[in-house]
């Protein structure tokens, strides 16, 4: 089953509205938010496609209304309530204590060391990608098809492509594989590759002319055409 | 009015609950999530991406490496970090122009560019972007002449991508730190042109 | 767990606003929603509290985003793939389809047979009340305390009075029991009663002077106090 | 600009392609769509409420049913249907006022008040009232005197509330159809009072 996040290829919704001057945060719960789950992520209490595939479980309709950081809430929490070390009855009931005596501060508690680690990983990157033993299935310049079948749950392929034909224009390197690691069932590392489809294969009658899409996508993603 | 606080967000609210639950706990670093948000307001930006432009149009051989291998490229001017493990360059040319989304989430090269806009994140440019890109440009004011391919770039494993704006005309005076001015966070995404000086 | 749709006694929330001459619905798609929603229970194919139960499962910061009606949507979407009239799948791509071919008509068929029923039953009402054999377990003026059990599921008994002690106000019909109906588990009809709550044991200090809460609850939400 | 349509949204499109399989699979009658609709905005509103508060100001014997058996009494006047199969009526007096809520949801007397409004609907009013009802009131313009109880009713379970205002001052000499008008949607909440001619 498609899952709310997976909205490539809609049409006729509003304009895009590129706001001038934009600030990195509109709000201070936004960097809260923001500041948090980064600090959770380095704890290790959960990993990146955990983090995504609990946005991706938001119904649709309250997916696209709701803004980009009411979504990492969501995601924080449900990431927060599967890792163990909250449950949302606690939150609910710290959200009605805090909402009868505003101004609460929320505490704070220092952590030098596990901070200096935290922003020099941000400062080197955790690169996904790992050394695997089995060759490469496609070149460069290979007829593909983007693997047909609706996955059950977290996936990185996007639907607009499902079951379309393209070219391998890219190859890269081998990285953990979205599927298993979401799951906490290992990471399964595998080859990636660039794929260019053309965009009336992608779109048939009505697409614009000579605008095609790439998409970066796991071995397993791909059948020969 | 019997009120002696403003009125609070609900997603405020919560996120103070959380917040003040994970501190409770001893399971969150406070100090972390003050520095981690300076860096990006404060240190990780656009301007990094900028730097990266302009030493490109400048120097012919930094440009080929950054096309052959970004990754080791940008580093090369100091600059690395999370979400840009993995970085790829679009070139801008008379034949082709490059614009760069996430349909599935909102994946983005953070060392060079920052942290993303919320019209990047918005279900409107994911969604409309990979197919209407033209339509989707043209409302932002970048009409893409239909004799140049437009390339959409959907960022959806592990790589991460900027664009290589053209270096505008008449700009062949101007040192690296002027041509960086002209480089726009938008214009490294490719929904707009370089700045012309 | 408590429930998204669970807030009552949230304080600090922003100013009620009341909309001079507001339309009964803001936009046709309310208008559709709506009357798909009475038209798809009136068929049986969910009810009144399987109903409710698909808007409490949104999770709680989204729900209180989203606006009503894009509230029903979730709920109607739920109820009829687990009625399994539609799949999910459909409906994302029927999204797809018809975005990308605006103005396309959504079709139309009539049933004069089941539009007749459905006005008589909205003129007639259809109320929950049954017989029940047992006798009344409280009578007024009884002192009783709000069951503190926190439910797994859909219910009716609102958090802020759990574990509260208030006095019977007054004697209610039995009616169909929610927890088992929205399990299509049976009817199991209890007795109901509302119950007065005074503000001060509510509330605690900072309580509103004299305003007093009364709750309307199946028995077996009670127990004596 | 590409786009020979207006913006849809996304609820809008969503309704749509719900509405669009449900008629192909031949489960939804579009007539019985149109007539629940058209019944609720054109004959099923406030202005019934307003008839059967008129008449309790009008006849005593009326209020007393009203008060005792407001289902019966509702009904004496032709008026009856889903949400309101189990009625009780709540009478403003010197010592009380009463306001009703559905914390849980948006239950509400429909056959006499029609469909609620959205403020009645609003995460703000139903978490609010139960906790700050003079407060709630107070910034929708109606004060309320400390002395007077204050009674919020949580329509939790199968009642539906009306509250029955209090009859203004100098309507002596009015006609119950002149009285009617007098008897708004919010004064049969409890959110304001009835209206003086």
């Amino acid at each position: 089953m498609a899952r709310a996040h997976d909205i490539g290829g809609l049409k006729g919704l509003g304009p895009v509205e590129i706001e001038r001057d934009e600030p990195v945060f509109h709000s201070e719960w936004e960097q809260r938010v923001f500041g948090i789950t980064m600090a959770t992520l380095g704890k290790g209490l959960y990993n990146v496609e955990q983090f995504r595939s609990g946005i991706e479980e938001i119904p649709i309709v309250p997916y696209m209304e709701s803004s980009y950081y009411e979504r990492w809430i969501v995601t924080l929490e449900t990431n927060l309530i599967r890792a163990g070390v909250v449950s949302e009855d606690e939150i609910d009931a710290r959200t009605v204590e805090l909402s009868r005596h505003p101004g609460t501060d929320v505490g704070r508690r220092e952590e030098a060391e596990f901070c200096e680690m935290l922003l020099s990983v941000i400062q080197a990157g955790v690169s996904p990608e790992r050394d695997v033993e089995a060759p490469r299935r496609f070149e460069s310049g290979d007829r593909v098809i983007a693997a047909g079948t609706t996955a059950a749950g977290h996936t990185r392929l996007p639907r607009y492509v499902r079951g379309k034909q393209g070219v391998v224009a890219r190859l890269d390197k081998a990285f953990v594989y979205p599927e298993t690691n979401v799951e906490g069932a290992g990471e399964n590392p595998e080859w990636c590759y660039c794929v260019r489809f053309e965009a009336d294969e992608v779109w048939g009658d009505g697409a614009e002319a000579g605008a095609p899409v790439y998409v970066d996508v796991w071995e397993s993603y791909l059948e020969p055409a | 009015m019997g009120h002696d606080h403003d009125p609070i967000s609900y997603p405020n609210l919560r996120t103070q609950a959380i917040e003040s639950l994970l501190v409770e706990k001893g399971i969150l670093a406070s100090d972390a999530v003050d520095r981690v948000v300076s860096a990006y307001e404060e240190d990780i930006g656009p301007l990094n991406g900028a730097r990266v432009v302009a030493r490109a149009w400048s120097d012919g051989r930094y440009k080929t490496r950054l096309l052959e291998n970004a990754t080791g490229a940008i580093a090369e001017l100091g600059i690395s970090g999370m979400q840009g493990e993995n970085m790829v360059a679009l070139e801008n040319t008379a034949e082709v122009h490059n614009v760069v989304v996430c349909t599935l989430c909102s994946c983005y090269p953070w060392p060079v560019l920052g942290l993303p806009p919320y019209w990047y994140k918005s279900p409107e440019y994911r969604a409309r972007v990979v197919v209407e890109p033209r339509a989707v440009l043209a409302e932002l004011g970048l009409e893409i002449d239909e004799s140049r391919e437009l390339r959409v770039w959907d960022s959806s494993a592990e790589i991460r991508y900027m664009v290589l704006p053209e270096r505008p005309a008449g700009t062949d005076e101007l040192a690296e730190d002027q041509l960086a001015e002209l480089v726009s966070r938008d214009s490294m995404i490719g929904v707009a042109e370089a700045r012309t000086p």
